[in-house]
């Protein structure tokens, strides 16, 4: 049988020219543009292009990636300007080229194409995107945990839309609001806190409210919409910011009209 | 401490943070939330592999269903070589586990009435399947990725690759680890550490695994004094897509896919798998387990019955018949992953498919709670092998295992590690040899040596010769010479790669190095197993041998590096053993 | 969950240029689209001045209809209206992601929800020509 | 939440700017911009203009409708500043923004009340 991607068969069709970003941290000053000429294959994405250099051009270029099936979230990449999923995006797409890659934009460049993405790491629990729950949880008489919390498939369907999100960061690479403004909470983190609130068996609403209402939560985000041009999920990040302004003025104006106390 | 050679000390290290080790994590965390806990990985733990599993996770919960037809389906599927006591439990716990997950926010797919729906699979005689559309390891994985978050206690180790474990008069003290980001090699100490690292599906060249499943985990256990079992026994999943080995689930045959042969033929019936039927009959046809649908794959391009494609011969899978409805609710990521990477729209359209490597039965050896024989040590999830699977796992049975067995190996590293003394000095001296090694045979090198990736190319070729569907013993001992030869050549590879910060090529090598002595057990053991069971087909002895192989293989590291084979018995308690049968 | 990272590396930041939304179509249509807002206050100046002018006298509106049919004032106007109808669209076009409108349990399209609001522009448009000329 | 903020209400009052600016501008903006000065439609008597717009229906919607116009236009603009021309000063185009939109505001209803 074949072997992996770089010694397969497959219709080749000349070839196409990869400018790659570089950068060493130890030793340049700022990143540099590096070009290579790969085969160009049908089936080929641009991740396997970077592989095919990795493996016969040059060993010292950097980049994240594991599934290659669009499911991990590693491989984010701006490629001809545009945030990427480079195992998605296939080469003959670019065709004739060149393609231009480069690390995620709007993030901190580590290395070559690799990003910083601890801000979001840092970000993301902040908004508790877990479970929260009035109540104890169903247990029996021995502290096990006794049946389900039952959920239509219309509740799942409510929220289903927004656990889809894999973290892959092209929405923050996308959102020129996160660029200017780091402190933004950004797309991905509002999408989950939604996704949370959303689920029927989530009582957490408000405490992530009372987090996301704050200066840096919702507020910096304009509407550019880009978020959810680019999620290759469908999260739709920007809709789930937009509602959270929605609940968060509709508690403004409840709190307003009904001071403490009185609720 | 000197300075700068202990990065952190826990009381509990856990290696990985795929399901297995986010579940051990949070097992920790709630029972035992005084101790210090941490999960060290190299990756982000939402990018592990655990992400791409698609069907789902069995756990016994319909009204027909019953524990003891979930353990003998097990017991079966594992062709009699799965440790009873230890399926027993496994069944058992599975369908708390799969709640629990339930209420850490897992969305399940739903019946009508509010209920988790299940869903058929291969090898299972009724329905148990859970399974969150055909994204159930991605929305487990968050889940428990996302739960973890809430224990502000455990501490993560992110993109921390682990090159050693740190051994001391029998006893498990820490890891040595590389930090991808800086580049610094340094130790972390831990009084018990559970492995969580997954599987090594990269040894071979065409495997649904990611580029991270390179059996960092079971080298690192081998080399530092524990066994390795059943290493022989790895899984071909039936239902791959040429070219790039993503994985097409099983649950497209669960809801009524059918497998074609190049005349559009249903082969299966050909191989003692039952009668085709319109809809979809539990452990019969296209629900047979793995190993067998895998092997009938082999014999129908002996007999030429499989069309051709680039990348070699390959069959159909027909999901048409199951209209665009049910793909688009029950499998739309088995459509959205056609229409990407083979332009091919399942819904008119037959899907070409070959048999992967996907997953390895083996791993290090552990009793039922994940301890393994080396004090301190414990491990979960693929990498381990406790063993439930036996010579053939069957689907969905792998998920709750990480859920179940890193919990229980969680509960019992925590409790090694209230007992356990303080770290001892001779450590300090081992960790400081160990980034002597890397500093100075890898990154010390000049770039003019051997290629990693030539290295590599070679290994898996050689595994996919010498270790295949199906193996001879001729075969199995010239890819060991083989793989003796790329071990004394990967001591000369050379790393170009000068700078610190996030090296991948000396990542590469170490992985290589890790695959190598994987590659090594595989091959040593299945050369020993005269018989064929499961997964494991000798096309030199053809029959299942209970006389004399009825029982697990443990492969120790010699002290020069070579493999030694030991045999151990395997649990039976209540279901002797039995012929397999699948469609009768 | 608490991650201790060293921040040994010399990471790079790059700086956004001042002309990031010239870049891409999309981002060049969202700078115009907020700068619709200088026209939506210019409008409410030009609406301000004709009711003044109304209030004044007969004359004073005549003044305002001539003044507002100078060259200069119509061409300002012919852009704002353009601008003005960059917002309309775009407002339309992205209700549907900021309201879960949901009808009987289901999910209202979006394509739905844009063409609701497009019939709601007519019928108050309608009103209002009717108030004012009638 | 305790402690009323005014992000919300400022939003509140932007996302009602911008439907009013969606909804009636346009046909205010048809009549009196173009089809009456340009007398594609003869224009209205005076009489009859003085009539509706005095009504204090009228012009109570217009002094909401232009307040919340001005609103949308103030807070739109005091981002595209910090956006697209990356101004740092953020409290004072903040305060210029809205400074603006306040004294816009102020000068409405003294118009507004002219005409009443
Ligand atoms: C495509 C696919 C589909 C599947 N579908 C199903 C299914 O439907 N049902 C089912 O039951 N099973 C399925 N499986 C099997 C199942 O997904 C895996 O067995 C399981 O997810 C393994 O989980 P794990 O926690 O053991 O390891 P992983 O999720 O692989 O995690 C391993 C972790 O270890 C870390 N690690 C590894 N090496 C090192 C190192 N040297 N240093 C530091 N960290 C390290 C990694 O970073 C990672 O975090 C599928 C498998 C594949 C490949
Ligand atoms: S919302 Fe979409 S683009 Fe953003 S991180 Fe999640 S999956 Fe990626
Ligand atoms: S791109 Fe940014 S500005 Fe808002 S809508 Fe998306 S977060
Ligand atoms: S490699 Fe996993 S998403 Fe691309």
């Amino acid at each position: 049988m074949p072997s992996n991607p770089g010694s397969n068969p497959g219709s080749n069709s000349g070839s196409i020219r990869l400018q790659v970003t570089r950068y060493r941290p130890e030793s340049d000053s700022e990143p540099r543009f590096q070009e290579y000429d790969v085969p160009l294959r049908k089936e080929w994405t641009v991740l396997d292009g970077l592989n095919h250099v990795k493996n016969e051009v040059d060993t010292t270029l950097s980049f994240r990636w594991s599934c290659r099936m669009g499911i991990c979230g590693s491989c984010g990449m701006n490629v001809n300007g545009d945030p990427k999923l480079t195992c998605a995006a296939f080469l003959d797409d670019y065709a004739p080229g060149p393609i231009r890659v480069e690390p995620l934009a709007n993030f901190p460049v580590v290395r070559d194409l690799v990003v910083d993405i601890n801000d979001f790491m840092e970000k993301l629990p902040r908004v508790k995107p877990w479970i929260i729950r009035d109540d104890d949880a169903l247990l029996d008489g021995d502290g096990e945990i006794d049946g389900e919390y039952l959920q239509t498939p219309e509740e799942l369907d409510a929220y289903k839309q927004f656990s889809m999100c894999i973290n892959c960061m092209l929405c923050y690479a996308a959102c020129p609001v996160y660029g200017l403004d780091p402190e933004f909470m950004g797309p991905a983190a509002i999408a989950l806190a939604e996704r949370y609130d959303l689920d029927s068996r989530d009582h957490g609403a408000r405490e992530r409210l009372d987090v996301l209402i704050e200066h840096e939560g919702v507020w910096g985000c304009t509407f550019v919409g880009e978020c959810t041009r680019v999620c290759p999920n469908h999260v739709d990040p920007a809709g789930a910011i937009q509602r959270y302004k929605v609940k968060a003025a509709k508690e403004n104006v409840m709190a307003f009209l009904l001071p403490r106390g009185a609720r | 401490m000197s300075d700068g050679l202990i990065r952190a000390a826990h009381d509990v290290l856990i290696v990985g943070g795929g399901g297995a080790g986010l579940r051990a994590a949070i097992a920790i965390a709630e029972t035992n939330p005084q101790l210090d806990v941490a999960v060290i990985s190299k990756v982000y733990p939402m990018r592990s592999h655990t992400v791409s599993a698609e069907g789902g996770a069995a756990g016994v919960i319909a009204d027909d269903d019953s524990i003891d037809e979930h353990i003998y389906d097990t017991i079966s599927g594992s062709d009699w070589l799965g440790d009873q006591d230890a399926i027993e439990a496994f069944v058992n716990e599975a369908p708390r586990e799969l709640l629990q997950l339930e209420h850490w926010g897992c969305p399940w797919s739903r019946q009508p009435n509010g209920h988790v729906a299940v869903r058929a699979f291969g090898g299972m005689k009724k329905k148990r399947t859970w399974f969150a559309a055909d994204k159930t390891g991605f929305h487990m994985l968050h889940s428990l990725f996302q739960t973890t978050l809430k224990y502000r206690e455990v501490t993560r180790h992110d993109e921390w690759f682990v090159t050693k474990l740190l051994v001391d008069d029998g006893r498990v003290h820490g890891v040595v680890a590389v930090d991808l980001f800086s580049g610094k090699i340094q130790a972390i100490t831990a009084k018990s550490v559970v492995l969580c690292t997954g599987g090594c599906g990269k040894v071979f060249p065409f495997t649904t695994n990611a580029n991270i499943n390179t059996g960092d985990g079971m080298s690192l256990a081998y080399r530092a004094g524990a066994p390795l079992k059943d290493m022989e026994f790895v899984q071909y999943h039936p239902t791959g897509l040429p070219f790039t080995g993503i994985l097409i689930t099983e649950a497209t045959r669960a809801e009524g896919g059918w497998l074609l042969n190049k005349d559009g033929y249903r082969y299966l019936q050909d191989y003692d798998l039952g009668k085709p039927t319109p809809t979809p009959e539990l452990r019969s046809m296209e629900l047979g387990p793995r190993d067998r649908l895998s092997q009938a794959f082999v014999h129908e391009v002996e007999k030429g019955r499989t069309a051709d494609s680039p990348w070699g011969p390959i069959v159909h899978l027909d999901l048409r018949h199951l209209g665009a409805d049910l793909i688009d609710t029950k499998l739309p990521f088995v459509r959205e992953l056609c229409l990407k990477y083979e332009r091919i729209d399942p819904v008119h359209e037959l899907i070409p498919v070959r048999p992967v490597v996907h997953y390895m039965m083996g791993g290090v050896h552990t009793d039922i709670d994940g301890a393994t024989p080396l004090a301190g040590l414990y491990a979960a999830g693929e990498t381990a092998c406790v063993s439930i699977n036996g010579a053939n796992r069957l689907g969905s049975n792998s998920l709750p295992e990480c859920l179940v067995f890193g919990a229980r190996a969680g509960r019992a590293a925590a409790e090694f590690a209230t007992t356990a003394g303080p770290v001892p000095a001779a450590i300090e001296a081992q960790a400081a040899d160990e980034v002597r090694r890397l500093e100075r045979d890898l990154l010390g090198k000049d770039s003019e040596g051997e290629s990693t990736s030539a290295i590599r190319d070679e290994m898996q070729a050689t595994m996919e010769d010498a270790a295949g569907i199906y193996r001879t013993g001729p075969a199995i001992a010239k890819g060991l010479d083989t793989l003796r030869e790329l071990q004394e050549r990967i001591g000369k590879v050379g790393i170009a790669d000068t700078s610190r910060s996030f090296n991948t090529e000396l990542l590469a090598a170490l992985e290589l190095a890790n695959m190598l002595d994987i590659g090594e057990c595989m091959l040593q053991s299945a050369l020993q197993r005269e018989e064929s069971r499961g997964a494991h087909q000798r096309t030199d002895f053809p029959d299942r041998d209970d006389q004399r192989f009825l029982t697990h293989q443990l492969v120790h590291r010699n002290d020069d590096g070579t493999p030694r084979v030991e045999s151990l018995p395997v649990t039976i308690t209540r279901w002797p053993p039995g012929e397999r049968v699948y469609g009768r | 969950m608490s991650t201790p990272r060293a921040t040994e590396v010399r990471v790079y930041n790059r700086p956004m240029s001042t002309w990031w939304w010239t870049r891409r179509r999309t981002y060049f249509v969202f700078v115009m689209r907020e700068l619709s807002s200088i026209f939506v206050a210019w409008f409410v100046g030009f609406l301000l001045a004709f009711v003044y002018s109304v209030g004044r006298s007969e004359a004073a509106y005549q003044d305002f209809l001539d003044w507002a049919a100078t060259p200069w004032v119509v061409v300002i106007n012919v852009i704002a209206a353009a601008f003005l109808a960059l917002h309309v669209v775009t407002w339309f076009s992205l209700t549907p992601q900021a309201m879960d409108v949901r009808i009987g349990g289901q999910k209202a399209p979006a394509a739905a929800i844009i063409a609701s609001q497009y019939v709601g522009l007519a019928v108050v448009s309608a009103f209002v020509l009717w108030l004012v000329t009638r | 939440m305790s402690r009323p903020r005014v992000e919300p209400l400022v939003w509140l009052m932007f996302s009602g700017g911008g439907v009013m600016a969606a909804v009636f501008l346009p046909v205010l903006v048809f009549m009196f911009a173009f089809a009456f000065p340009l007398e594609w439609i003869s224009p209205p008597d005076h009489d009859h203009l003085s009539a509706v717009v005095g009504h204090p229906l009228t012009l109570l919607f217009l002094l909401g409708m232009f307040v919340v116009l001005l609103v949308h236009s103030a807070h739109r603009f005091r981002y595209t500043l910090y956006d697209g021309l990356q101004i740092k000063a953020k409290r004072t185009v903040a305060v210029l923004c809205y400074g603006t939109a306040a004294v816009g505001a102020i000068t409405t209803v003294v118009v507004l009340l002219s005409a009443a």
